[in-house]
């Protein structure tokens, strides 16, 4: 079992970059995109959206908890936003990372395919270097 | 009960947003073209849009408080930028305040006010002077509890806080924002109204009007 | 004119995502993908490419200069390696950030466009807070 | 010059690290999946690859640094990972370091290694035990001076040199990274060789035994 990751950027293509990138280090790590904002069809919009971070908390949450990032401050309260709406259980296995998005990731991903602890996990993304 | 607002005016409010927003979709968007991402009049428009359609397909909302959750829940996934979980979690809170009741006297609507208020700042931690909604919201609050506390009806109430909100939100074009977007421009924010507070004063106004027809 | 971006990821769509991003506060500054390796045809690779970062920077280079970011430290390696095959004068106009990469371009890019000299667009940039 | 390394062993060396490399594509690969991203062997074989087609298509190169440089300018456009930029470099800067040279001595052999190795210190900033290929290229420097200074032959300078590459790229298993991906891991990257640095070992080695060939 390993933290899972959720990767939330006002754009789609961000999010899903992320997440193919983090992937290549950390195969085993379950890595959400929760990307730009729209209703299924049509291409996304750039923003957030509560159902996409709902369902990456959702899709994340199979192991030993989940770690969100986000990239503007609306992300993060979103993000926020859906954690009040989480129950209690699922929600104490939750953090939200202050990282930087994508070297925040990548850092992350790594520790938790190292099979580090949520926290370690969450301090990985917060400490992560910019351009190592 | 007199004057009092019931669950009939809830939806009244909404609608009448609804058509001020779309109304006012240009310039919302034109204010967040300058120290944002120009988006805040679609945003608003889609998530008031969105709200009306619900409004018309579900059944009639039961309670005032009924009414704000379902346009809370509806903004929250609909409006994809700040003012979603903004406006989202005051409609939740606004509702919150609310409880079970058919009927909203003054008091309880000065209640909702900074229930809605105290929302945004909870999520947002914008402080006043910050240029954001909280800058209109703010002074809607103050003024609504004064002139509840001063014997006023309900739709004077919301009166208040609509004048209020309409000069707090003239009161934001000299600041420099220090949250949210706008804040990435530093002393370049300054000279425009904030789009947030501005959408707040045309939904405090959408509630008075609407309180105000309903017992003219 | 104003100071043009080059951003550089291991990914093409953070990279694209990046430049959708940051246009939307930055509508008239020039923002250049160089994200993925190829060669024309077929998707990209996650990777760093020597072409498409000096295609980037000619591109942004028409105006009050150029400010580079990049994601990982092979992608710095990459960047630095081009700028070391720029005529001088150009050269003299390219700052390579220290940046989070999607927070520090989205900062840079509305520096940017307020006409910002290239050393306040490249402060911009390193000093960008994460999740504003 | 006896036993001077001239032209043609320069394009025979690339040739067989080439070769080398797509022998061991797969180890490369899965040294740099534990501690990486599992792409050290394709990049280097698809960057070889293209050294090899260039070298097909193009005229022969006139001196030995001419092969270099074309070597650099093709692993630079075509590894797209860190071995890119950082072979790139050290082919480039040994080019440099040969001028336009038919042939090269022992000293200029071991004067060339250095050359490289420097380029990659410069390039990457990692120091010796960052368990990078830095710790294959410093011992194989500092070995190959040594042989050119006791009055070794070139093969010798370079066989000397391809030794102490492997050892070094044996001797980074224990350590902790601090440069490149590998760093990401921490402690975790202990008790894995260096993916860049073994391939700097097998490069050197083909080095060595074209040299040695030539002279049989
Ligand atoms: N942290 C915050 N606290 C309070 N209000 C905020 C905050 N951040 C943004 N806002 C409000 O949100 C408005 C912008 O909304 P909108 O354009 O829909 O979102 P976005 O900035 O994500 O595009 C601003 O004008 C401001 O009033
Ligand atoms: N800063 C550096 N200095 C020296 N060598 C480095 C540095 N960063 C990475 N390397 C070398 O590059 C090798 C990885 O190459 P490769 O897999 O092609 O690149 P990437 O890490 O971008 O996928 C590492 O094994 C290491 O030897
Ligand atoms: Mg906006
Ligand atoms: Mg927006
Ligand atoms: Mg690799
Ligand atoms: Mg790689």
């Amino acid at each position: 079992m390993t933290v899972g990751l959720v990767i939330v950027s006002h754009s789609q293509k961000i999010a899903e970059g992320v997440v193919e990138l983090a992937a290549q280090m950390a195969p085993d790590v379950v890595l959400a995109a929760a990307g730009g904002a729209g209703d299924g069809d049509g291409p996304s919009r750039i923003g957030t959206s509560f159902e996409r971070v709902q369902a990456g908390i959702e899709q994340a949450s199979g192991g030993d908890g989940v770690v969100i990032l986000t990239d503007l401050g609306s992300a993060v309260m979103t993000a926020e936003m859906v954690l009040e709406f989480l129950e209690p259980e699922v929600r104490s296995a939750v953090r939200l990372a202050e990282a930087a998005l994508v070297e925040g990731a990548v850092a992350a991903a790594v520790q938790a395919q190292g099979g580090a602890t949520l926290d370690d996990v969450l301090r990985a993304a917060d400490g992560a270097v910019v351009s190592i | 009960m007199a004057d009092a607002l019931d669950t009939e005016w809830a939806v009244r409010w909404m609608r009448e947003t609804a058509r001020v927003v779309a109304e006012n979709r240009v310039l919302l968007i034109n204010l967040d073209r300058v120290i944002g991402d120009a988006d805040h009049g679609e945003n608003l428009d889609r998530g008031f849009t969105a709200v009306v359609a619900k409004l018309d397909s579900s059944e009639a909302p039961e309670t005032p408080a009924a009414v704000l959750k379902l346009v809370a829940m509806t903004l929250m996934s609909t409006v994809g930028g700040a003012a979603g979980p903004l406006y989202g979690t005051a409609f939740l809170r606004a509702a919150t305040s609310l409880g079970d009741a058919a009927e909203i006297d003054p008091n309880a609507a000065a209640a909702m006010i900074r229930a809605a208020r105290d929302g945004i700042v909870a999520r947002g931690k914008a402080e006043i002077g910050d240029k954001t909604m909280v800058d209109a919201w703010t002074p809607a609050t103050e003024s609504a509890e004064t002139a509840a506390q001063a014997g006023a009806t309900a739709p004077e109430v919301l009166t208040a806080a609509a004048n209020a909100a309409h000069a707090g939100a003239g009161a934001t074009e000299p600041l420099i924002a220090r949250k949210g977007r706008a804040s990435y421009l530093g002393e370049r924010s300054a000279g425009h109204q904030d789009p947030g507070a501005v959408s707040t004063a045309f939904i405090l106004q959408a509630a008075a009007e609407t309180a105000r027809e309903l017992f003219a």
